[in-house]
């Protein structure tokens, strides 16, 4: 795998995309709330909304990667605000091992990013998703898994060892 | 290993299975090729002829209670009990249901380190014994001598836990450290430039066939159905990209976080050589550094996944 | 260096890579199964392919994979092909959400097919259970194409409840064909249901065909199959006047991949259809 | 036709062979043996075996068949070629190569599979002769010669002046026609140069005609794959590790826009490989481990008259519990 300085990555006009992860509770409502204070923040983001952010498996930000997107960001209430008393505190431990590792195998931590974003935190919401978008851009698209297309034997058959 | 114990042990056994007190036994057999011994899984008395005990019993038996039900008695080294605590913990094995036997280990020779600290292949090794302090190796008909340090696996050098820390029975021996005080090798990587580290593991996850080996020798990967062979969705392909096998790695590791308790089996088994066992090392750094977390050293403190503090680190969240 | 070159004359066709076909027609038979009319894309093809009652073929939705099922519809009314689906795993869900005017992968056809040669002349007892009536109803639909070749005709078939019975519309017109006996079950029967209530076993018992000059094709889920063959042996068929079509474990279609091995013998190459006799030696719970 | 070389000459024959093809030579990658491109250096001396067979650079573990698009929004499959360009294989083992042969019978036959055939016909095999037994290997039982084979297109004997050179086919011949670099060689120079490998056995192990025997006879004896079985972990590194198992799934790839189908290798010792809807034949690990022992000695046999295994010892070497393949077989021909 060859490792590219990463202003040669940056191609022209390109925008990164990122998927967040909201807890419905708190940073879900504090994403509509940036929306209906007319806060303006990137379009960079898809948001998927779910139930708290203690359901949000490792695998989902895995597979993400997996999938090509630029950045990852999951976000949920501030400790102590669960709604379900204590899914955000179990979801910290998660992601405090998973985001080691994810820099331990190579993945720059700038691509996975976490929040807490209460209800009534509109601008915050804003101030990190710009945050996220602007420190992704500077990371450069997400390359880490691109398959080369023509290339008919991905990456393996004719390279692995036979 | 000396005839006593071996007889010591078939004393032991053989009475279980007078009383009734167990169906199964698990134990070594003798290898068939070099440096190997077998699991051997013993159903009655008569089967306890092929027990058999000598320096290399890495096989961690408490992979077979995934399969194994009911009434079982085992040996477990050190290393191979605190799976086992790790397995009552997590519900998969009732304590009563074992008879637990602990076996005196040496420090396990890892046959690949030795060929690589002498300079040759592992296939010229022709024998490895130990004598005192040091090890004899004899390659291509010569004899050279190592010190334990560059023959023994990494792991159990400075072993944390030489005595079985749940047993019925222990048979006579010693229970130390083979090195006593030597520090683990600090893993460089961890020091290099996060491209850099990149370039290390998707080289490693390149090569990575997908053949499951470290999954399926693995005591802390239980589940009767693991979610890479679910399709529907499907989480992780079946197609060993490169891409597919991080996901499959990476995903396993945060699966048996708190239960793994780095005994070294995955990386020995894999047939592409891919250094599992850094993985699983800096995963069990992080659950010491970040929780106090040590896996399968007691039965008391919840799985660190299971519970939280209020003051848990929360540094990288915004 | 001319003496180096390959020599790759022949062997070029990538046996892997599936034909176009649209959908042409989705039939809803239950709750969760549903027949599929598909055509070529390719005009040229719908003209040359042919095949023969009892083939089966890969069926392919680009991005989720590829499932073997029967061509269920009969070569002797080729305007388009059949062939019905359960919903149960990923590719048949993924066919399931599909409509008429969506594209699938189609290669076949693949495998053996019934012994009509040696069917001629016969009495043929069709014994289908569920979904399993689908490779029959090829064969049915062929035979009555032909009706003059073949002596009396039984067709049995069973379902859990009325709601699952596959094939509604062949039902009924078999049952209006007086040169057919047709005879329905099911394993439970609801308030409307005026026909038989029973196990397709113990119904092949109750109607007790005679084995003198018939065949019996059979095809239904592994269980009653099993059942099946031991009413049969009741009945005094012997093993080579029993027929059934097992298509399963099939990936490739093409005898290789090596999934669908019945001892020695390729389920896609050497059958689907098999007579009792050539499988009764393989341990039975090996399919 | 026979010659021979001097070991500088053979590299230099190499690197000359680069011009017109992708030569490939034994070579240490991440600490295991494989094939790699020549890089003009010494021909390892301490080589015995790749650790994967070289049937990968045949039979791929991941082989892109075909891709599908949707450009202008109607849906297009377009097929993937198989791989062309001239590729020579120096230092391949007797048992690999008649591997390949073993899986040619399977991929040529029926439907001809492009892909391995192509794989084949392009690649010039050039084999090696042993000098030690492999751990755990069989071969000699399994009729293979590690000092002689005609499986090759040119059989290459290390003596200590170089090699001798024996063609076996017309490919091999058109090879030593570089008569710069090799010499005149003869039949009896070959077979004085025929030696023994270090560690063979004296005894064969088994009689493989009782063994194929002993498989048949024993298939229904579920308490014989029971026994064995018992201890076996599910994983497929017997498989992936093998120069003849061959079963493959079809898998795809969906990007947006886009997706490929592959082969890729698959395992009949995984619990899935067999799962249909909603019924698993081989459920049970002692139905899978019969059948993978049951297709190479017994089923194989019958279809193709050879057996699937050739005795390379990966399986027994690498097996993470070390369930040993020759234990079974002789068990099965008591």
């Amino acid at each position: 795998m060859e490792v590219k300085p990463e202003v040669e990555k940056k191609s022209k006009g390109w925008e990164p995309r990122i998927l967040a992860f909201l807890c419905r509770w708190c940073s879900y409502a504090g994403a509509d709330l940036t929306g209906s204070s007319r806060i303006s923040y990137p379009p960079n983001v898809r948001i998927l909304r779910v139930p708290c952010s203690g359901r949000v498996n490792p695998i989902f930000i895995l597979k993400t990667l997996r999938a090509g997107m630029d950045g990852v960001l999951v976000s949920g209430c501030h400790p102590g605000d669960c709604h379900y008393t204590a899914g955000n505190y179990t979801a910290r431990r998660k992601f405090a091992v998973l985001s080691r590792l994810l820099e331990y195998v190579g993945i720059d931590p700038r691509r996975v990013q976490f929040s807490w974003v209460s209800a009534s935190e509109g601008e915050k919401f804003a101030k990190v998703v710009s945050e996220v978008v602007a420190e992704v851009k500077a990371l450069g698209p997400n390359e880490l898994f691109r398959l080369n297309t023509s290339d008919h034997t991905a990456e393996g058959a004719e390279s692995r060892e036979p | 290993m000396p005839e006593k114990i071996e007889k010591e042990l078939i004393g032991i056994v053989s009475r279980l299975f007078d009383e009734g007190r167990i169906h199964h036994f698990l134990g070594y057999g003798k290898g068939t090729v070099k440096f190997k011994t077998t699991p051997l899984i013993a159903r009655n008395q008569e089967d306890l002829r092929e027990l058999w005990l000598e320096d290399f019993c890495a096989p961690n038996l408490t992979l077979y209670l995934k399969d194994i039900k009911g009434q079982v008695g085992l040996l477990v080294k050190g290393c191979d009990s605190r799976s086992l605590v790790s397995l009552i913990k997590e519900g998969q094995v009732r304590r009563e249901d074992l008879y637990v036997v602990g076996l005196p280990c040496p420090g396990q020779i890892d046959p690949g380190k030795v060929a690589g600290a002498l300079g040759c292949e592992s296939e010229e090794l022709e024998e490895i014994t130990r004598r005192g302090p040091e090890m004899v190796v004899r390659v291509n008909g010569q004899e050279k001598t190592l010190p334990k340090s560059l023959a023994l696996m990494d792991k159990c050098l400075n072993c944390p836990y030489p005595k079985p820390l749940i047993f019925d029975s222990l048979l006579p021996g010693e229970y130390v450290a083979p090195v006593p005080g030597a520090t683990p090798t600090e893993d460089e990587l961890c020091r290099r430039p996060v491209p850099e580290k990149w370039a290390f593991w998707a080289e490693q996850f390149r090569r990575c066939l997908r053949c499951y080996a470290c999954r399926n020798v693995c005591p802390a990967c239980f589940c009767p159905r693991c979610i890479v062979e679910e399709n529907m969705p499907q989480w992780v392909s079946p197609l060993a990209t490169m891409g597919d096998n991080f996901v499959f790695h990476l995903l396993r590791l945060m699966h048996v976080a708190g239960t793994c308790t780095s005994c070294g089996e995955c990386q020995r088994v894999c047939p592409m050589g891919i250094p599992l066992m850094k993985l699983n090392e800096k995963m069990t750094d992080d659950l010491r550094e970040l929780f106090g977390y040590v896996a399968g050293v007691d039965l008391d403190r919840p799985f660190p996944f299971r519970t939280y503090r209020q003051e848990d680190p929360d540094d990288f969240i915004r | 260096m001319n003496s180096l070159k390959t020599d790759d004359s022949a062997r070029e066709k990538n046996i892997y890579q599936p034909h176009l076909m649209e959908i042409i027609k989705v039939i809803s038979e239950t709750g969760d199964t549903k027949t599929f009319h598909i055509q070529f894309v390719e005009p040229s093809l719908r003209e040359t392919f042919s095949f023969l009652s009892g083939q089966f073929a890969e069926y392919s939705v680009f991005g989720e994979g590829e499932a073997p099922f029967c061509i269920s519809s009969s070569p002797t009314r080729p305007d388009h092909l059949e062939f019905s689906v359960k919903r149960i795993g990923r590719v048949t869900h993924a066919l399931h959400q599909l409509n008429p005017g969506d594209l699938i992968g189609f290669r076949g056809p693949y495998g053996n097919h019934f012994p009509l040669d040696r069917l001629k002349g016969k009495n043929l007892l069709f014994i289908g259970g569920g979904i399993g009536l689908a490779p029959l109803r090829s064969l049915i639909h062929n035979v009555l194409d032909n009706r003059t070749d073949y002596g009396d005709i039984t067709i049995l078939y069973g379902a859990r409840s009325p709601q699952d019975l596959c094939f509604k519309y062949d039902l009924e017109t078999w049952g209006r064909n007086p040169l057919v006996k047709m005879i329905i079950t099911v394993d439970v029967g609801d308030a409307d249901w005026r026909g038989k209530v029973g196990l397709v076993p113990v119904v092949l018992e109750e109607i007790g065909a005679s084995p003198n000059g018939a065949v019996a094709i059979t095809c239904g889920p592994p269980i009653m199959i099993r059942y099946t063959l031991k009413s049969l042996e009741k009945l005094s068929f012997s093993p080579s006047q029993i027929w059934t079509t097992l298509e399963m474990k099939m990936k490739c279609g093409l005898g290789k991949c090596g999934r669908c091995n019945i001892g020695p013998l390729y389920v896609c190459k050497d059958g689907p259809v098999f007579s009792l006799e050539e499988i009764l030696h393989f341990s039975s719970d090996e399919f | 036709m026979y010659r021979k070389i001097a070991k500088e000459n053979l590299k230099k024959w190499l690197t000359d062979l680069k011009t017109q093809a992708e030569v490939l030579t034994p070579a240490k990658a991440n600490g295991l043996w494989t094939y790699r491109n020549f890089d003009g250096r010494d021909i390892p001396h301490n080589f015995q075996n790749s650790r994967l067979p070289p049937k990968g650079l045949f039979l791929e573990s991941l082989r892109a068949l075909f891709e599908w698009k949707f450009p202008g929004g109607s849906l297009e499959v377009r097929p993937l070629p198989a791989m062309d360009g001239l590729r020579v294989i120096f230092g391949l083992r007797p048992c690999d190569a008649r591997a390949l042969k073993i899986l040619e019978s399977i991929f040529a036959r029926d439907y001809p599979d492009v892909f391995y055939l192509r794989n084949l016909s392009r690649t010039l095999l050039l084999g090696q002769a042993c000098r030690v037994q492999c751990e755990g290997s069989f071969c000699s039982e399994m009729g293979i010669d590690s000092q002689d084979s005609t499986d090759f297109d040119i059989f290459f004997r290390e003596v200590p002046q170089g090699y001798l050179a024996r063609a076996l086919t017309a490919r091999g011949n058109a090879l030593l026609e570089r008569r710069d670099l090799f010499e005149e060689s003869s039949a009896e120079e070959w077979n004085l140069a025929q030696s023994k490998p270090r560690g063979s056995r004296e005894q064969p192990l088994f009689d493989l005609e009782r063994v194929k025997a002993g498989v048949a006879k024993s298939f229904p004896d579920e308490n014989f794959w029971k026994r064995f079985s018992a201890k076996c972990i599910n994983c497929g590194i017997c498989t992936y590790l093998c120069p003849t198992c061959h079963c493959f799934d079809l898998c795809d790839l969906q990007m947006p826009g886009q997706g490929m189908r592959f082969r890729c290798w698959d395992s009949c010792a995984f619990a899935d490989f067999t799962k249909m809807a909603v019924h698993n034949p081989r459920e049970e690990k002692w139905r899978r481990y019969r059948q993978r022992v049951s297709h190479k000695f017994h089923f194989f046999y019958q279809n193709f008259q050879a057996i699937a295994c050739v005795g390379c010892g990966r399986c027994v070497g690498h097996c993470p519990v070390n369930l040993d393949l020759r234990q079974v077989l002789l068990e099965a021909a008591r």
